[in-house]
């Protein structure tokens, strides 16, 4: 019965416009700002909850297809829908962004009300973009993106913001604009900025493998892979923690999302010739990045890296295809890569989420990050002790945990693919539950540490929901990972029967 | 080598030495006159060229106006002529490089690329003023509106530009002076009754006061 | 019959859930009475499935509960696998649990954690039922972590303890590489058999030995051996085989009910049980069998000497568990399956009685863990003291204990083996007999007999712990006196199996009873050639005694009555002799030292450098902040081209004109 | 002699505009100083009159008159409306600025409007006599504009610059448009054209050697590299009042000079532009973008921007594309608006004595008046060419043309200028929201009067203009393509 | 004979000269407004040359426009030196940089 309304403008618009009626009506009044914002987020969480329930499993088709004309000149049209592979993460945003406003509540005293319309505004351009049928309008999407997450870092950053946010901006700015000649070349070559359009596209391998690199230019600073990943750790240092979750939760995902939406399917030969990078930087962003990641002595540095590595997964799920097409001859065991990938990608949503809000709270309290200045939390705040400690092994990938189910089918697709190749992703097992449980052995764990930690008090209600949410989609994921699974196979089937044929 | 030839390389050559001299002397009085010679010597050639009345102009407009008011301004403004005299030698070198290197081209693509026919003498009938006038007005009624509003904006901006109320200027405004009332020039002050030397001041002050209005109006 | 098996499973899941979500609420009495009475429901009703397939006519039951996801044409589905194997593991883990479950009453009776405590221990308990009833090998993976879970949280239940949080990251990690390998033999075998069910890849397996992958250019290997190594890795990581057995003691921080239950009986044998369970793959390749016999020979005997020179009553304990399940593995490598099993069972019931003895005797001692602090317990704790002689004599092989019946099995089988290796392994597990002898008794003997030594507790008190609250040992001289019922009745009754539980020998190892659940090829089937000459318990115990093993044993306790209770000066005359000897048996070989400095020093030392020059200095310094700062340079450069000078601006306009001249003219 | 009395009818808006100026001029010799808003308010009817004229004569078709030196197109309506629009802003941000100083005469808006009748005589300029005089015009009033504020030393100073160099650049002009003549035997655009299409390889060399000429002369007036160094002098010394004037409508007004010029006189000849303006444009991203950086006066910084903009237009036109041309024509529209109301922002900070023409004095504007900081940043990003606003379009629109004319090279190159030009309007957008006001200037902006209205809609403008960049570029698509 | 291109170049002579008196004068800056009539003569030569050589009328209409253009703008040329020289004293090319970089 959904099908036919307009959900997918109305998730755009909606939190678009709440914002900006949040910051006409709470600018003077906080206690207006937060409740507003909440309300608008909850009515946006609840409107993309259709997407989920009439969503039609089984076909690749786009669903919830909406059409305007925009830019008659280009022609450029307002078209909107999902597939398997977008619907999940507009729910996902959804999800985050409420838990997003949630958490401002009293962490964000300056401002609230332009935090509060940064955030749905945010939330607006991010569904936006995953429901985007059109390159302009996704780049559009894309690019805009930018300017509040620049503001959110900016204003409500720690000390070293400006850097960390010019460097976020123009990191992403110099990845994007690659892609937008791309784009164009494309509609100059099938008069059209449909994204279907261009994956008819049939393109000689040079122009493909520029086309590929333009992309990676754009979806790789995104999500990010080394050696392009250098600006997240300094955004995440700095950002307010709910620019942080947004941003680990969200936006890297946006990485992942383009690398299906447009590398894979657009220049499959290119990608089949460099699919030897991508596999080799995901596997450096697994290995390099983990160990890194064991050294840092603050705490959102260490998840920000732990984000880099789990994303070296999302990025070697997606690009095995090859590999395991040239090993083994068929295509058996693409998808699982793929899928392994998009798993990855909700699965982290939800434990970065988590893992940066437990940062969060625990800045709140001491208004420090450091590991060094923490120690036998534990003993103060047991139940955020206990939350901790679970999404820390959800970090680590333990089964039980939607951290396992991405890892799980990733490794399993990437035997197929190459021995080593399985067995270096393999090693963040080992390098995952170091950096991770030594983390938390040295905040979570020992005696009372200082007396700044003796005098923690636990998480009030409001912390204990968010946690209690996150907790609860995670474990949901990894114990029942088929509804999500039964929504994207479709899709993803489609993709890897698409990218199989070649385009030359 | 024809009359015309010999007259053209005379005034030629007198057009370019004195175009030289003229960027090259230091006071500008005499810059000014090397460009009279300039345009009296490219008038003649003009005239070679059968531009008999836009020849005639440039010596009256041009010599007649244009450079009575450099001259004029030049002479107005107070230079210090010892100070405009550094720094010529220094950058001549590049300078003759690059002006050497332009003409080069500029003649080499002249003499290289461009021959047109000699054309014919006009006979001694044909009035090139009246030739001139004819079209001025006609196809040319356009422009010759527009080199109008040229002229218009260049008085209208050299007034508002130059013309200045200078404020040493002790004239009297006569309208302002018939404008006058006597509640403008002349305020009743009711005083208290003071002692020893305050009234004085007061009275000074009040006064002062009045004519201070006066003069802003 | 779906109901029962998930019954068994989730019960223990819902008492922790109760215990640990609504601990506050419940109180501590709700919160025991819950587990156990989820972990009772599970053991009767274990028992009731035991009985059924052993005695009844219960079928295998290979169902899927449900389906997990799908994905690319495999199904990841969670369901239960349930023969004579695993419903003999359940018992196992119920019973143990069980008592477990009941000891800790006493044993945490002052303990804060109290209710956590019974929440990770049902917690445990599912997750290891979960284990040992998957019929698929991504569920095999989650109760495989879930246990090692588990052990994390329990091993650091004292988590003021600099020490136990170390020890419990150092176990998870080293289990994580254990897993590692445990993924990728996954992994391999999903790549040829497309499936993760058990059935299906065991129906590939004598295809699969042909299978060859190639690992370098030029260098292939068999894929089953290949997938069964990894797979024996993760093994390695869980059952504590060197060289990554370095958690197993260490993980003796955590309350000794732990150590009982998943740090000897349980968790520390889901790697047997694995081997085991995937005998159909195993058979197959002779190098991963051979590859087993000999980890598991050398675990057997070397980590039994490091049991010589301990002093902590629970590390020797956790060495001898070590040594016991190298005994285990070499049976697992020579084929004798059920032999291995037979042992695990056996030990879980000795074994879970020694620790829990042990924890008894610390209890008395009020937390004094150290030997040399003890001596002549036997007056003070009578039941303590029978039972834990028991538990010393099944461990150490005595006949008619049921640690005879297995050991021997297993030496046997080892000797009538054909593997590579089998020999080399046979002269280890009997040497290792004699050192078994000599360390249990040695530990006994300290702690039971000779005199009195608690005036010495002060200089053996652990240092850790001190700031707790209930730790309390401020008071005057011990007076050690025998614990409560809650701790000596399971002591009893785990006392019971250990020494009737031999007896199952004939249907376990030569009769029909694994039948089903294992599969030995016949040219590999040791315990057959054994079983040809059984004719009952009796005709198996005199037979032993004429076997070297049996002399072993009695030597080995005869030097440890010799050493200390004859001449208690001698072992310190030992020592000094062999300075070098105990030095690397002190050391445990160097393993910690060198993993300390290599794999984690290393690790962290890599990140520092891989960070400081990789991130910081090439990345961001050189090509991030240094194109930045080029820019700025060459703008702050460039920008004095604009010189205020008028003649340098029709200069450069010059110019430029000149450039497009020479361009496009000339 | 046959001669008919042209067609007056499509110059009707520019005997209008005359007229009034004229009549203003007249007015306004009569006004006291404190009723200059007479002026300001006629001259403001003016242009709202004469696009209500230009509006309401639009038509499809090509009207050419006064012997062929007048032409009326689609696109010359266009541009001049868009001129009118923002000269209207332009006058409407200048006059708070000049009262303030005591210097709201009525010269700078008869100037401005002598200058706007220049740019429409420009944009319809179809002969090379109407085109240089429409120049002259603009230019010759743009300097008198320049050095308006008499006061001002710096003014003069850039006056000064703006006036020898702009002479120059005209005297270059001139000599490239006496070759053409020379070598075509026409002024008339059309002639030429023909002419060109016409002539034989041996006119080849002395023609290019004339367009040389003529591309310099149009990359001067645009600001391109090399010839954009009166640019910044210039934009910085005069008031900001005049430098928001200059900045903005004469460049639609260059457009339409380059158009008429390059593409419909020497139209023949793209592949010889083509190349010169590709060399222009890269040098003008290169410079105008890296210099940018260092500036710390915004008014530079702007004008460093500016400079870089022009390479975009460039870009849009050298595709030689009809579609090309309509980018260039909306870039040019869009930067003009995107331009006025940066320099308004200028304006609206500045009091008297205070020019707010340094970037620090654009530090913690969110603080004093975060919706003015918000405008500032929409205008600011559009700019930079970041979506959703109106400047990303434009960026798009050009790229697409570079790129459509297989100059893909080009538009990398183009894109990645503007990241690096991205960074210095991201410093402007950092100093508003993330550090506190400089002392001197702590207290809260209060908005006020028409200009904060106007700067509001302009900035608004831009970000609609963003969400909703069909009309607009259906608009120029129409006046190129028809 | 007087062919085009003698008057070509004398005109591009003359134009040089123009250019290189524009950019070598570092003196005064009336000067600098002097080669910029300078330059228009030269323009004006060439013009007229063609006109002549194309027996065609505009080239001299041109020629026509441009001096008048060239007196308006050398008035307001005048203008900003007079202006310039009240402001700053001076009228020396090499003091006028108060704003550059």
């Amino acid at each position: 019965m959904f099908a036919d309304w307009p959900i997918l403008s109305l998730l755009i618009w909606l939190p678009i416009l709440g914002g900006f009626l949040v910051l006409a009506a709470g600018r003077d009044a906080p206690h207006v700002a937060r409740r507003l914002g909440l309300a608008v987020a909850v009515a946006t969480f609840v409107a993309s909850l259709p997407l989920w329930f009439a969503f039609e499993r089984g076909t690749a088709e786009m669903q919830f297809q909406e059409l305007a004309s925009w830019i008659p000149a280009f022609n450029v049209n307002y078209h909107l829908g999902v597939d398997g592979i977008s619907m999940p993460l507009i729910l996902l945003t959804t999800l985050i962004t409420v838990v997003v406003v949630v958490a401002a509540w009293e962490s964000v005293k300056d401002r609230i009300a332009y935090y509060m319309a940064a955030m749905l505004v945010m939330e607006g351009l991010m569904i936006g973009m995953f429901a985007a049928m059109d390159a302009v309008l996704f780049y559009v999407f894309f690019e805009a993106m930018l300017i509040p997450m620049f503001l959110v870092i900016g204003i409500w950053g720690g000390p070293r913001r400006v850097y960390a946010t010019l460097k976020f901006f123009l990191y992403t700015f110099l990845g994007s604009v690659f892609m937008l000649v791309a784009l164009i070349w494309m509609y100059i070559q099938s008069g059209s900025f449909l994204i279907q359009d261009f994956h008819a596209l049939q393109i000689g391998l040079t122009a493909q493998i520029l086309i590929f690199l333009a992309f990676f230019m754009a979806f790789a600073v995104k999500i990010p892979m080394f050696p392009v990943h250098t600006w997240l750790p300094d955004a995440h240092v700095e950002a307010p923690t709910g620019g942080s979750v947004i941003l680990a939760a969200i936006m890297l995902k946006i990485g992942g999302y383009g690398f299906l939406r447009f590398s894979l399917p657009i220049t499959p030969d290119a990608s089949a010739v460099l699919d030897t990078l991508m596999i080799v930087l995901s596997l450096i962003a697994i290995v390099y990045i983990g160990v890194v990641a064991l050294i840092q002595s603050d705490m959102k540095k260490l998840i920000a890296y732990s984000s880099i590595a789990h994303m070296g997964f999302v990025t070697l799920g997606f690009f095995l295809a090859f590999y395991i097409y040239r090993n083994t001859g068929d295509w058996e065991g693409a998808s699982l890569g793929i899928a392994g990938g998009m798993v990855q990608m909700i699965s982290h949503g939800f434990i970065s989420a988590a893992m940066f809000l437990a940062v969060g709270v625990l800045y709140d309290r001491l208004h420090s990050r450091q590991i060094a200045d923490y120690g036998g939390v534990v003993n103060t705040m047991p139940w955020f002790a206990a939350f901790f400690v679970l999404f820390a092994m959800a970090n680590t990938g333990l089964p039980g945990t939607s951290g396992f189910v991405g890892e799980f089918m990733v490794i399993l697709a990437a035997f197929k693919a190459d021995f080593w190749i399985a067995f270096l992703a393999a090693t963040t097992l080992i390098l995952a539950a170091g950096y991770t449980l030594w983390l938390v052995k040295r905040v979570i764990f020992g005696a009372v540490a200082n007396e700044n930690v003796a005098g923690l008090s636990d998480m009030n209600r409001r912390e204990f929901f968010l946690m209690g949410v996150l907790a609860f989609f995670t474990l949901l994921l990894g114990v029942w990972p088929a509804p999500l699974l039964d929504v994207m196979n479709a899709t993803i089937d489609h993709l890897v029967a698409h990218i199989a044929q070649s385009k030359l | 080598m024809t009359f015309e030839l010999i007259l053209f390389y005379a005034f030629g050559a007198i057009l370019l030495g004195a175009a030289l001299a003229m960027i090259s002397v230091r006071n500008p009085v005499h810059a000014a006159l090397f460009l009279v010679v300039c345009f009296v010597a490219a008038a003649a050639i003009w005239l070679l060229a059968e531009a008999e009345f836009l020849g005639i102009v440039l010596v009256l407009v041009y010599v007649g106006a244009v450079m009575v008011l450099f001259l004029f301004v030049v002479m107005m403004l107070d230079i210090n002529l010892a100070k405009l005299r550094e720094g010529f030698t220094e950058y001549l070198p590049v300078g003759v490089v690059v002006a050497a290197a332009m003409a080069t081209v500029l003649v080499l693509v002249i003499t290289r690329y461009i021959t047109m026919e000699v054309p014919e003498r006009a006979g001694p009938e044909y009035a090139n003023t009246e030739a001139l006038g004819a079209i001025l007005y006609t196809e040319y009624v356009y422009p010759f509106e527009i080199a109008a509003v040229i002229l218009l904006v260049a008085i209208i901006a050299a007034i508002s530009l130059t013309m200045r109320k200078r404020p040493d200027n002790k004239s009297i405004d006569p309208g302002q002076q018939m404008a006058v009332s006597r509640e403008g020039r002349v305020r009743m002050v009711s005083m208290p009754s003071e002692k020893k030397r305050a009234p004085r001041r007061s009275a000074q002050g009040s006064g002062s006061g009045a004519s201070d209005d006066d003069a802003s109006k | 019959m779906d109901t029962i098996y998930l019954l068994i499973v989730l019960a223990p899941l819902f008492g922790a859930i109760a215990a640990g979500l609504f601990g506050r609420q419940i109180g501590r009495t709700g919160a025991h009475t819950v587990t156990i009475l989820g972990v009772a429901i599970s053991f009767i009703l274990s028992v009731v499935v035991f009985w059924a397939h052993v005695f009844g006519d219960a079928g295998i039951y290979n169902e899927t509960v449900y389906t997990w996801m799908v994905s690319d044409g495999i199904h990841f589905e969670v369901g239960f696998l349930v023969d004579n194997l695993t419903a003999m593991m359940m018992l196992v883990v119920t019973f143990v649990s069980l008592m477990v479950h009941i000891y800790t009453i006493g044993y945490m009776k002052d303990d804060p954690g109290y209710q956590r405590f019974f929440a990770y221990i049902s917690l445990f308990t599912f997750s290891m039922l979960m284990l040992v009833m998957a019929n698929n090998f991504m569920q095999l993976f989650f109760g495989w972590e879930a246990v090692g879970l588990v052990s994390y949280l329990l091993i650091g239940f004292w988590y003021k303890r600099p020490t136990a949080t170390y020890a419990n990251m150092k176990a998870f990690i080293v289990n994580r590489v254990g897993d590692f390998g445990f993924l990728i033999g996954i992994a391999a075998l999903v790549f040829y058999a497309g499936s993760l069910n058990y059935t299906e890849v065991f129906a590939e397996a004598e295809s699969m030995r042909d299978a060859t992958i190639t690992i370098w250019p030029g260098w292939t290997f068999g894929l089953l051996d290949l997938a069964l190594i990894f797979l024996f890795i993760g093994a390695m990581g869980k059952s504590a085989q060197v060289p990554l057995h370095v958690w197993l003691p260490d993980s003796m921080e955590g309350p000794t009910p732990i150590s009982a239950l998943i740090h000897a009986a349980t968790m520390v044998t889901a790697g047997i049980f694995m081997v085991a369970r995937m005998s159909p793959l195993y058979e197959f390749s002779v190098a991963a069998l051979s590859f087993i016999l000999i980890i598991g020979a050398i675990t057997a005997f070397f980590m039994g000497l490091i049991g010589l020179v301990q002093n902590d009553i629970k590390r020797v304990v956790a060495y001898s568990t070590l040594s016991q399940l190298g005994y285990m593995t070499v049976a697992l490598g020579a084929s004798a399956y059920a032999a291995g099993l037979f042992h695990l069972m056996t030990h879980a019931f000795f074994k879970a009685l020694l620790f829990l003895a042990a924890g008894s005797v610390i209890i008395a001692m009020h937390h004094l863990q150290d030997m040399r602090a003890m001596g002549g317990l036997r007056r003070h704790m009578p039941v303590t003291y029978v039972t834990a002689l028991i538990g010393s004599l099944a461990l150490i092989g005595f006949p008619f204990f049921s640690g005879f019946f297995s050991k021997d099995a297993i030496i046997e089988a080892v000797g009538y083996s054909q593997i590579p290796g089998a020999t080399f392994a046979y002269w280890l597990v009997l040497a290792g007999v004699f050192v078994t002898a000599l360390y249990t008794f040695r530990m006994f003997f300290m702690v039971f007999h000779g005199e009195e030594r608690y005036d010495q507790a002060h200089k053996y008190m652990p240092d850790h712990g001190d700031d707790d609250d209930d730790h309390h040992h401020d008071h005057g001289p011990l007076q050690p006196k025998e614990s409560p019922w809650v701790v000596t009745v399971p002591l009893v009754l785990l006392a019971i199996p250990s020494v009737v539980a031999g007896y199952f020998i004939g249907p376990m190892l030569f009769g029909d009873f694994f039948a089903e659940a294992l599969f030995v090829l016949p040219e590999q089937d040791v315990l057959a050639t054994k079983g040809e000459t059984y004719t009952g318990v009796i005709a198996f115990v005199l037979h032993g005694l004429m076997l070297p093993a049996f002399w072993l044993a009695m030597a080995g306790l005869g030097t440890a009555w010799y050493l200390y209770m004859k001449r208690p000066e001698l072992p310190g005359v030992i020592a000094e002799r062999l300075k070098l000897g105990v030095r690397i048996l002190e050391d445990k070989y160097g393993f910690d030292r060198f993993n300390d400095w290599f794999f984690a020093g290393g690790t962290v030392r890599l990140g520092r450098a891989l960070w400081r020059y990789g991130d910081a200095l090439i990345i961001d310094g050189l090509l991030v902040n240094g194109t930045a700062r080029s820019i700025g340079w060459i703008s702050a450069r460039i920008r004095h081209m604009q010189s205020g000078f008028l003649y340098h601006y029709a200069f450069v306009m010059i110019i430029g004109l000149l450039v497009l001249m020479f361009a496009y003219v000339i | 002699m046959n001669f008919e009395i042209p067609n007056f009818l499509p110059a009707v808006p520019e005997m209008f505009v005359l007229g009034m100026a004229c009549l203003i001029l007249v007015i306004d010799a009569f006004l006291p100083d404190s009723r200059r808003d007479i002026t300001y308010g006629l001259v403001q009817a003016t242009l709202v009159a004469a696009a209500g004229l230009t509006l309401w004569m639009m038509g499809p078709e090509t009207v050419l008159t006064f012997s062929d030196t007048f032409v009326k197109d689609p696109m010359a309506d266009i541009l001049k409306v868009a001129v009118y629009v923002t000269s209207f802003l332009v006058f409407l941000y200048a006059r708070p600025y000049l009262m303030e100083r005591g210097i709201h005469k009525g010269e700078f808006y008869i100037l401005g409007l002598f200058a706007v009748l220049g740019m429409m005589i420009m944009i319809s300029g179809h002969n090379l006599l109407t085109l240089y005089l429409g120049l002259e015009l603009l230019s010759l009033s743009s300097y008198a504009l320049v050095a308006f504020w008499r006061d001002s030393t710096r003014a003069t100073e850039a006056a000064m610059k703006y006036f020898v160099l702009g002479a120059l650049a005209s005297g270059l002009l001139l000599y490239g448009m006496s070759m053409i003549y020379g070598m075509t035997g026409s002024l008339d655009i059309a002639v030429i054209a023909a002419e060109l299409t016409a002539a034989d390889e041996s006119l080849n060399i002395p023609l290019v050697f004339g367009l040389v000429f003529l591309v310099v002369a149009i990359a001067f007036k645009l600001g391109a590299v090399p010839f954009h160094m009166w640019v910044p002098d210039v934009y910085d010394g005069a008031p900001t009042a005049v430098t928001l004037f200059i900045a903005t409508a004469p460049k639609i007004a260059a457009f339409a000079f380059l158009m008429r010029l390059l593409v419909e006189g020497m139209g023949p000849m793209h592949a010889d532009w083509q190349g010169m303006l590709i060399i222009l444009a890269v040098l003008s991203l290169a410079v105008g973008n890296v210099i940018a950086i260092a500036q710390t006066s915004i008014k530079r910084m702007l004008a460093y921007s500016t400079i870089a903009h022009v390479g975009f237009v460039f870009m849009g036109i050298l595709a030689g594309t009809d579609s090309g041309y309509a980018s260039a024509m909306f870039y040019v529209i869009v930067y003009a608006i995107t331009a006025a109301g940066g320099f308004g922002m200028i304006v609206f900070l500045s009091r008297k004595g205070y020019e707010a023409d340094q970037i620090d004095d654009f530090k913690g504007l969110a603080q004093r008046n975060p919706w003015f900081a918000f405008i500032m940043l929409l205008l600011l990003f559009s700019m930079a060419g970041v979506p959703p606003t109106v400047g990303f379009y434009a960026k798009l629109a050009v790229i697409q043309a570079a790129v459509g004319a297989d100059l893909v090279w080009l538009g990398v190159v183009a894109v990645i200028f503007s990241v690096i030009g991205a960074f210095y309007y991201l410093r402007v957008v950092k100093m508003m929201f993330f550090d506190a006001p400089k002392d001197e200037n702590a207290e809260p902006v209060q908005p006020s009067g028409a200009l904060a209205t106007a700067l509001s809609i302009n900035g608004l403008a831009v970000l609609a203009l963003g969400i909703f960049p069909g009309l607009l570029l259906s608009i120029t698509h129409y006046a190129i393509i028809g | 004979m007087i062919t085009l291109e003698h008057y070509l170049v004398l005109a591009a002579l003359l134009f040089s000269i123009s250019v290189a008196g524009i950019f070598l004068n570092r003196k005064n800056v009336i000067v600098l407004l002097m080669c910029i009539e300078l330059m228009l003569l030269a323009v004006n030569i060439n013009f007229i040359a063609f006109s002549f050589f194309l027996q065609d009328l505009a080239g001299q209409v041109f020629v026509f426009f441009i001096l008048t253009v060239a007196a308006a703008e050398a008035a307001i040329g005048l203008a900003i030196l007079v202006l310039l020289f009240r402001n700053r004293g001076t009228i020396n090319v090499q003091d006028l940089d108060a704003m550059k970089g």
